[in-house]
């Protein structure tokens, strides 16, 4: 039985690429959404099954995993640990609803839509599950090209630039990262096959073999590639761009999943391995992704579209991961936890409510809609439970993560604790103005139309709100998952 | 107690459909808290631990529910006055269409539950989720008539003030994690003595941050006002009754801290804020036209003396005064909505008067109302506020004489609407008149209530020097002790105080009489016209804060980081441009050059490995 | 000073100036005709070095076949000295001393170490006879000496792909 | 006499051959200017090979010390493979512009 | 040893078929046969280890897995390249059979570069591949871009020439065995002796003038550019990667034990041949040009090979010359079926010519290095062996740096296809066969399978 939850991993990948890859080999424009939608349940149900499987205690992947270049030390190694679970299971989840969401949307050459989004779901699973540096790197890189091409092909006009940014500056990151993978692949001990490895375990061990000098530059190659997909102040300026101009579902995976993997990656290859470095630069960054937080939040005020404005509020509650994270306390860190689930589902439902209003009007610009309460009370709503989610209101999912992680911070320092509290209440007035100038008020020209939404997005944000409240009320299963590797990550800091 | 939550619960949740069902769910959440109250006044309290709400390695947040003497009043006062006032929504809001109407009473559930968590907590943490639900409530149904854009701006606005207050909250709740590692209201009472004298100033102020913002002091108060742009018995149970004496509850339930050796500063300020509050806020009220308002402020002022109370360290005073207030404040708001339906939505009182010809009740009432907050003896205002004044006379001197000056502004003010509301002519149009009518029965039968309340509530607390035995001090005896006073105060000065109080009432109420018998619509001038503008406070907000965060954002957007940030990632790419251009020049396509060039760069290596 | 560091010194000099006159003759025939004068000095240099068969080679190979082909196509094009415009005066400037650098560079580091002080008498001179070079070239080089015929291969398609008129 | 004089008149030779390259225009003569460059490599591994020689006396079999003047050979041979189809290219630029002039060789640039 | 007597041989054979066949178009498929018939004996050569022909008298040429492999690696690169432009080299000239003729002996110089012993056979091979090149450089008589180009080549690469016999005399004349076998120098760890480090730099400046490493790349573009498509796709790929392993094999066994004295130079040639290579590809506006910088820029990536040097750098070099040479063919054969080489000729490609796009847009992602491609597992290789290496961490930094900046030019191309829409006036014949297709599925998928699984290359390396 054991074995078999081990095979999960593995499930995880192939499902979504062998469906992605059916796509593409039938060529087939309706099929392929039926395909999508089915292979992605099934994802989903294998991720629940193997919620059950759950072995939390430690990092372990299949004993020796496939030996894949054996000499040099990279070996096919995957597995699951809760941190691995809760954010495999938020990708699982995710692309159901977003497919579900999105069903009446129809894209030009929707085979390749649908194959590329399995594709970049494989992708992302791998992120959650590698446990050998190279196979992370490798599908790091890999979730990031079907997004490109979604994006370039199915985006708004100004597409092509801002996904080329986008794609360069992650590129750019993501080759400093391996450059630091090598460099620590290289310090690792020699195993039964090769000289070094590139396995997670080792890669654990090997701050006792660095200097602190060593680890100090090491970890800005690591942090920048991380700090560039989260993204982190000041390197976050192609994310707006890139969510305006990316087709919504698209956006979805982006904000909702994909700004994950840098947290994921923060706690998984950054936090462990390098502890001097963590003690010497925590203040710094926590600073920094406070500051950036404050400043997002005051630019979001001003943002008139509103794929800018969620783009900005998720760099604000991304900082505010970044910065509990770099609190480097339990509580701060089992928030991150908690957060990185809540946030991709809420995000995720803004962006299904923006993708409606959007469909319908054809206008994104907050100035120019209104009243859509009136025609859309439900989709109004769900939007503003999810809108209050965002802000976090108690017994929503995301005010658990908050409250934990701004509960670390104040461990860590009142001041930063008290600075980053501004941006509960800034979160309060862009959100609120939103609601507001989007859905309140008299309706014009341009929102008369709008009509109430069908039973499939009904039924995709009734999954998130029924997720919100869950989570808002019981989180304690989510606890329970994570608690190990929470332990594991912060060792015996408080 | 299960019983309890699962009813409060499984109404959220079921999003009633009909204001029977609403208010029915709140009359029996009214009778389980009066057997809960008989209960807790046979000395049985409660604490009921539901499920962890946190719990990990380090921290551990229960989902707990504590019943004691303290919830227990406020569970009579958010239940009794909530059930009235959902009876009276029934027929107030009728003309809503059914499901707006639907939505109304689920809002209202909502905010019942959230005020009973909000009271029920046994920690910070599930009192702060009460607390935001409360602020939420608060929002939606401010903006209820989501239409009128100032309806809505109206309701960001508290929401967003209420927000800076919980951020305060917010902050100290993780004040105690850190130090005590908990916050449960018995450990952390418990655990006081673990407290630098920092710790306990820094939370016991934050908390009270977070009190100003909900129950709108200053700086946090101008949302209040303009809250009154929701339904009125919304105003009447959020906006006077209930929500915005959280902020007392929360700084009584945490009088173990306030009262403690280190927290004197933050007496100190809370007693200043609220005797600001109060003065500021009576002095605007005077020279209001909206009825709304003019009891908007009136209930700023009076939870200015609420806190004042609190900052005298009497807190059973205050909590008195919340309960009285409960009572007249409801009755005076629902008051005002029989008129304003009456007027068909007519606020302006310049524009009403004679209306006690049409609506007796509701002037009869409302004269109640009127009596017992101006402190007239033996309404129920008289008590607590003479308990309010009595500690701040024993407090400071100076204190009392401004609080004294208060409460005569709010005996000229109340006496002013009523004058002008209910006596002389009246000053509407015609159609209006036509309109004039008493309310239904579903309207003024809440009415009568309150005024019996309002009438009687006062004696649970009369003091002992009146023959009376303080009840209320005697019931909330274990949750807040009684201090005895270093220097009491003799019984002479009592009466004399006392006497001097009502008198000066009087002469307020007659003054308001005499001004306003004849009135006559005149533009004012001076002190008069700074009032009627509200000291200019908001414009001051605008200036300060909404419009440099305004033009900083959009500094921040086209400057910081279209041109700067954004402007340097998108300048590597133009230098990369422009190196390709430049270095493309080398590539000049005569061989001869290239040549050079290749010797050149031969020379270079040479140098470089011979002689460097 | 011996017979051949006089020869040396003349031979040296004679190369040296007539390849001077190579890169400054404008007419190309002058150039052609004073290469083939360098190439006969370098010859007499490998004699003084004992390569006398390299000697005879390099004046029949290069002087003899190689030369005359030179001056068979500068003839055949007609160049003549009012063809070749001026270089450009900065470029040739630059060239003349970064050759010149180029020059003292390399001697520089070439003589750099004192170690070298090998001395180059030698008694008999018979290893550059073609009977030596001979056995070498087919027994030890015979390899070498095949595949440059592939060389030859190529250059002689070559020269017929490129010269060969197309229809 | 030492090796330093042929080192010298070599090297002078290889530079003299770059300068012409450098300065002139003229495709044939730039190439007769190689030919230059690579009769100096020529003259320097006759005289490697002398000096070789030399301090093989008494040591070294006579097969090892003639692998210098033997490489001049095979380099001849490239020579001549090189002229020819130097020659062929040149001829056929020049039926092309009716000029030798490199310079104008740019077509292709930047 | 089998490839070099096979090649020549069959080289003759098509020049002869060349005299006696009418029909030219059956030239290419007597050249695949004739480069199966090699491959084949390069392949029984590498599995016994022994040659049929046994005539390497004083060892000059050393075989062994290593080489040999890469030597396979070559010829099938070569057969690829030939499934997939047979048709198109007819296109450039009359003279079909001499062009495969000189292509054939150009493969006699790649298996002497990857195998010499001593530097008379090193000289003789660089020599073998260049003079064939110049001439197919210029065999597109009436084109004066290809006549200039040719001259151009010509020029530079006697002048290269020159420079190398200089660089050996002075090695031979630092040798103490007075040969020119290159593991006979015994350097030891001392400083080098003065002849050996002139002959060394100036053997670097002519192999780097061979590998178009900067400063000497000059000639690259414009002779790239202006050569028939067809053999610049030949030249850029197959040539390079040979040079590339001369250069390494040079280095590695002459002066690999004074490594450190003349890495330095190697970090400035590395440095400047990425900088200049990517720099100046982004502006370029016609695709061959720009594939011309990119091949200077992929040359930096190669350099680290050189400036490693080490097992992982030298296992790289052949990954890398797999890959890049798969690519580039790859990429070659997409453009020479375009008849606008502008990068906007591509736009819209993906739409007319799906199957074409898709494959472009793989060996694209190749060549920028894009993980489960091939280019990225030599890339990875690389940066591996130079991290390893230890020095100048900068340098692997800022390889990186530019790595990104390559992604801009080639997605360029990547966007034009898929991105953007085509003039509808601006549409072509197209002359694509289903075979072709076949091949550059084939092509995209083995540049796939190696950036999955590598050692399916590496693991013959050491056979």
């Amino acid at each position: 039985m054991q074995q078999l939850g081990l095979r999960f991993p593995e499930l995880l990948i192939w499902s979504p690429l062998i469906a992605g890859l059916l796509c593409f080999i039938l060529k087939n424009d309706k099929n392929s959404k039926a395909i999508a939608l089915v292979s992605s349940l099934i994802t989903l149900v294998i991720s629940s099954a193997s919620l059950f499987y759950a072995n939390n205690k430690q990092l372990s992947g299949l004993e020796e995993g496939y030996v894949w270049m054996k000499y040099i030390g990279a070996s096919f190694n995957i597995g699951l640990d809760g941190m691995g679970h809760i954010l495999t299971f938020l990708t699982a989840f995710s692309f159901p609803v977003i497919f579900i969401a999105t069903y009446k949307t129809s894209y030009k050459d929707s085979f390749a839509f649908y194959g590329l989004m399995l594709l970049a779901q494989a992708g992302l699973m791998g992120v959650f599950t590698a446990l050998d540096a190279l196979v992370f790197y490798f599908f790091w890189e890999l979730a990031l090209i079907p997004v490109y091409f979604l994006s370039s092909r199915w985006g708004g006009e100004k597409r092509i630039q801002a996904t080329f940014k986008f794609f360069v500056y992650t590129f750019a990151g993501s080759l400093l990262m391996l450059i630091g993978i090598i460099y620590l692949y290289l310090q690792t001990p020699a195993t039964a096959y090769s000289e070094h490895s590139f396995a997670i375990n080792a890669f654990y061990s090997i701050h006792f073999n660095l200097t602190f000098v060593q680890q100090y530059w090491l970890f800005w190659l690591f942090f920048i590639a991380f700090a560039i997909k989260m993204p982190v102040f000041p390197f976050h300026t192609w994310q707006p761009d890139a969510y305006e101009q990316s087709p919504t579902a698209v956006t979805m995976v982006l904000s909702g999943i994909m700004v994950k993997m840098g947290v994921y990656a923060i706690l998984r290859w950054l936090v462990p391995v390098f502890p001097a470095a963590m003690d010497k630069y925590n203040m710094l960054i926590a600073a920094l992704a406070i500051f950036g937080m404050i400043y997002a939040s005051i630019i979001a005020i001003k943002q008139d579209d509103l794929k800018r404005l969620v783009a900005y509020s998720s760099i604000a509650h991304i900082g505010l991961m970044c910065a509990a994270i770099f609190a480097s306390g339990q509580i701060a860190v089992q928030g991150v936890m908690i957060q990185m689930f809540s946030h991709g589902i809420n995000i995720i439902g803004l962006w299904i409510v923006i993708e409606l209003i959007e469909r319908q009007t054809g206008v994104r610009k907050i100035s120019q809609l209104g009243g859509i309460a009136h025609k859309a009370p439900v989709l109004t709503i769900m939007l503003v439970i999810i809108a209050l989610a965002n802000i976090a209101l108690p017994l929503t999912n995301a005010f658990v993560g908050e409250f934990m992680m701004f509960n670390g911070l104040f461990k860590f320092n009142i001041w930063l604790a008290a600075v980053a509290g501004i941006s509960i209440i800034l979160a309060a007035v862009y959100t609120l103005n939103m609601v507001q100038k989007v859905f309140y008020g008299e309706t014009n020209a341009v929102t008369e139309s709008i009509k109430e939404i069908a039973w499939n997005e009904k039924l995709a944000l009734g999954v998130l709100v029924i997720a919100i409240f869950f989570v808002g009320v019981y989180p304690q299963p989510l606890f329970n998952l994570t608690k190990d590797v929470v332990l594991m990550i912060t060792g015996n800091k408080n | 107690m299960g019983f309890l939550i699962n009813g409060l619960g499984r109404k959220t949740l079921s999003k009633t459909l009909s204001g029977i069902i609403g208010s029915g769910v709140v009359l029996g959440s009214f009778l389980i808290s009066l057997y809960v109250f008989f209960s807790v006044k046979g000395g049985n309290t409660h604490v009921a631990h539901y499920f962890d709400f946190i719990n990990t390695a380090n921290l551990k947040i229960g989902f707990d529910f504590q019943v004691d003497q303290l919830s227990a009043i406020f569970l009579l006062i958010i239940t009794g006055v909530g059930f009235l006032i959902h009876v009276y929504s029934t027929s107030y809001m009728h003309e809503e269409d059914n499901k707006d109407f639907a939505k109304y009473f689920a809002y209202l559930n909502l905010f019942v539950f959230s005020m009973l968590l909000l009271v029920l907590g046994a920690n910070y943490v599930i009192m702060f989720i009460g607390w935001e639900g409360v602020g939420l409530c608060s929002y939606l149904l401010i903006g209820y008539w989501f239409k009128n854009t100032n309806y809505t701006n109206a309701a960001k606005k508290a929401f967003i003030m209420n927000r800076i207050g919980d951020l305060g909250f917010l902050l100290a709740v993780f004040w105690l994690f850190s130090k005590l590692h908990t916050s449960d209201f018995h450990t952390v009472f418990a655990g006081i003595a673990q407290l630098s004298k920092t710790d306990i100033i820094g939370i016991t102020i934050l908390l009270f941050v977070g009190a100003t913002g909900k129950s709108a002091q200053i700086p946090l108060y101008t949302w209040l006002p303009d809250a009154m742009a929701g339904p009125t018995p919304v105003s009447a149970l959020i906006h006077a009754a209930t929500m915005v004496t959280a902020g007392i509850y929360m700084i009584a339930r945490s009088n173990v801290l306030y009262s403690s050796e280190a927290a004197e500063i933050t007496r100190l300020i809370i007693s200043i804020i609220g005797l600001a509050t109060a003065l500021l806020a009576a002095s605007i009220a005077i020279k209001q036209n909206d009825i709304k308002k003019v009891l908007a402020y009136s209930t700023v002022s009076q939870l200015g003396f609420m806190f004042l109370a609190l900052g005298c360290g009497n807190y059973t005073a205050a909590v008195f005064h919340v309960m009285t207030h409960a009572f007249f404040k409801a009755l005076l708001f629902l008051g005002s909505g029989s008129v304003i339906h009456a007027m068909g939505g007519e606020q302006d009182i310049t524009k009403m008067g004679g209306l006690n010809k049409y609506m007796r009740i509701t002037q009869l009432t409302f004269l109640i109302g009127c009596l017992a907050i101006a402190g007239c003896p033996p309404f129920s205002g008289f008590f607590s506020k003479d308990a309010i004044l009595m500690s701040a006379f024993e407090h400071n001197k100076v204190f009392y004489v401004l609080a004294l000056f208060a409460a005569m502004m709010t005996a000229y003010y109340m006496f002013r609407i009523y004058f002008l509301t209910f006596n002389g002519k009246f000053r509407g149009n015609q159609e209006q008149e036509h309109h004039l009518h008493e309310s239904p029965a579903a309207m003024t039968m809440p009415l009568i209530v309150l005024a019996i309340l309002a009438i009687i509530g006062g004696f649970v607390g009369v003091p002992h020097i009146l023959g009376g035995h303080n009840e209320i001090a005697a019931f909330l005896q274990p949750v807040i002790p009684v201090h005895e006073n270093a220097v009491p105060i003799s019984s002479t000065t009592e009466y004399g105080l006392m006497i001097g109080t009502t008198v000066l009432m009087f002469v307020a109420a007659l003054f308001a009489y005499v001004q306003n018998r004849n009135f006559v619509a005149k533009e004012n001038t001076g002190l008069g016209k700074v009032l009627e503008n509200k000291w200019y406070i908001d414009e001051l907000y605008d200036t300060i804060i909404i419009k440099p965060v305004q033009s900083l954002a959009s500094f921040l957007n086209n400057v910081v980081e279209k041109k700067g940030i954004d402007g340097f990632v998108n300048g590597m790419g133009k230098a990369v441009n422009y190196g390709s251009r430049q270095v493309r020049l080398l590539q000049s396509g005569h061989v001869g050059v290239y040549v050079l060039l290749m010797v050149i760069g031969i020379l270079i290596l040479f140098i470089v490995q011979m002689f460097l | 000073m011996s017979i051949t560091n006089i020869l040396f010194i003349l031979l040296s000099v004679m190369a040296v100036g007539s390849a001077l006159m190579v890169i400054t003759r404008k007419n190309p025939v002058h150039s052609v005709l004073y290469l083939i004068v360098t190439f006969f000095a370098i010859s007499g240099l490998y004699i003084l070095l004992n390569a006398q068969f390299l000697a005879i080679v390099n004046i029949i190979v290069y002087a003899g076949a190689i030369m005359v082909l030179f001056l068979f196509v500068v003839m055949l094009m007609n160049l003549n000295q009012h063809i070749e415009p001026q270089k450009n005066r900065l470029l040739q400037i630059a060239g003349i001393i970064s050759g010149g650098s180029l020059f003292l560079v390399i001697v520089a580091a070439a003589l750099k170490s004192q170690t070298i002080k090998a001395g180059m008498e030698l008694q008999t001179g018979d290893y550059g006879l073609i009977k030596t070079l001979g056995m070498v070239l087919f027994k030890d080089y015979v390899l070498p000496f095949e595949i440059s015929s592939v060389l030859f291969l190529s250059a002689m398609i070559g020269a017929v792909v490129i010269s060969k008129k197309e229809h | 006499m030492e090796i330093k004089w042929f080192i010298e008149l070599a090297v002078a030779l290889f530079s003299i051959g770059v300068i012409g390259v450098l300065t002139r225009r003229n495709a044939i003569i730039i190439f007769m200017c190689i030919e230059l460059m690579l009769n100096a490599a020529n003259l320097l591994l006759v005289a490697f090979s002398k000096m070789h020689a030399a301090a093989a006396i008494g040591k070294a079999t006579p097969t090892v010390v003639s692998d210098g003047q033997i490489f001049v050979f095979f380099i001849m041979v490239v020579a001549a493979a090189e002229v020819s189809v130097g020659l062929a290219i040149i001829v056929m630029m020049y039926r092309n512009v009716h000029s030798v002039d490199v310079n104008f060789l740019n077509r292709l640039k930047n | 040893m089998n490839a070099i007597i096979l090649t020549t041989v069959w080289g003759i054979v098509m020049m002869l078929a060349g005299a006696f066949v009418k029909n030219k178009s059956t030239a290419k498929y007597w050249a695949i046969l004739g480069l199966v018939i090699v491959i084949a004996g390069n392949s029984i050569e590498l599995l016994q280890q022994e040659s049929f022909f046994k005539i390497d008298i004083r060892e000059m040429l050393h075989f062994q897995s290593f080489n040999l492999t890469f030597i396979s690696v070559m010829l099938v690169c070569t057969l690829f390249y030939f499934l997939l432009n047979g048709k198109e080299i007819e296109k450039v000239g009359t003279n079909v059979f001499e062009y495969f003729a000189l292509i054939f002996f150009i493969l006699c110089g790649v298996v002497l570069a990857a195998s010499f012993k001593t530097l008379l056979m090193l000289f003789i091979g660089i020599e073998i591949i260049s003079i064939p090149l110049y001439i197919l450089t210029g065999s597109d008589k009436r084109n004066l871009k290809s006549n200039e180009a040719a001259l151009k080549y010509f020029l530079m690469g006697s002048f290269s020439t020159g420079i190398m016999i200089m660089g050996i005399a002075f090695i031979y004349g630092g040798s103490p065995s007075a040969s020119f076998f290159i593991d006979t120098l015994q350097l030891g760890v001392g400083k080098m002796p003065a002849f050996i480090a002139v002959g060394l730099i100036l053997l670097m400046v002519s192999m780097s003038f061979k590998v178009s490493a900067a400063p000497f790349h000059f000639w690259t573009p414009d002779v790239y550019d202006g050569a028939p498509t067809v053999f610049t796709s030949f030249m850029s790929t197959i040539v390079k990667a040979a040079s590339f392993f001369a250069f390494v094999r040079l280095f590695e066994n002459a002066f690999g034990t004074v490594h450190e004295q003349w890495q330095k130079l190697a970090v400035i040639i590395t440095a400047a041949t990425l900088l200049i290579g990517n720099l100046t590809a982004v502006f370029q506006q016609s695709v061959k040009r720009m594939l011309a910088y990119s091949s200077i820029a992929q040359a930096g990536f190669m350099m680290f090979a050189l400036f490693a040097l080490n097992d992982r750098a030298k296992e790289g070099l052949v990954l890398y010359a797999a890959a890049y040479s798969l690519a580039t063919i790859g990429i070659f054969a997409v453009l020479v079926k375009m008849n606008d080489y502008t990068i906007d000729g591509f736009n819209g490609l993906a739409k007319k010519q799906p199957v074409l796009a898709i494959c472009a847009t793989i060996f694209l992602l190749s060549l920028t290095g894009i993980p489960l491609t091939a280019g990225f597992q030599s890339k990875f290789f690389m940066l591996l062996a130079a991290v390893k290496d230890g020095h100048q961490i900068w340098l692997v930094i800022f390889a990186v740096l530019c790595a990104a900046i390559s992604a801009y030019y080639y997605f360029r191309i990547i966007q034009a296809m898929y991105f953007k829409e085509s003039d509808a006036s601006a549409d072509q014949e197209w002359d694509i066969s289903p075979a072709f297709k076949y091949i550059l599925v084939i092509t995209a998928a083995v540049i796939i399978v190696l950036g999955v699984y590598p050692n399916l290359l590496l693991d013959w390396l050491y056979y």
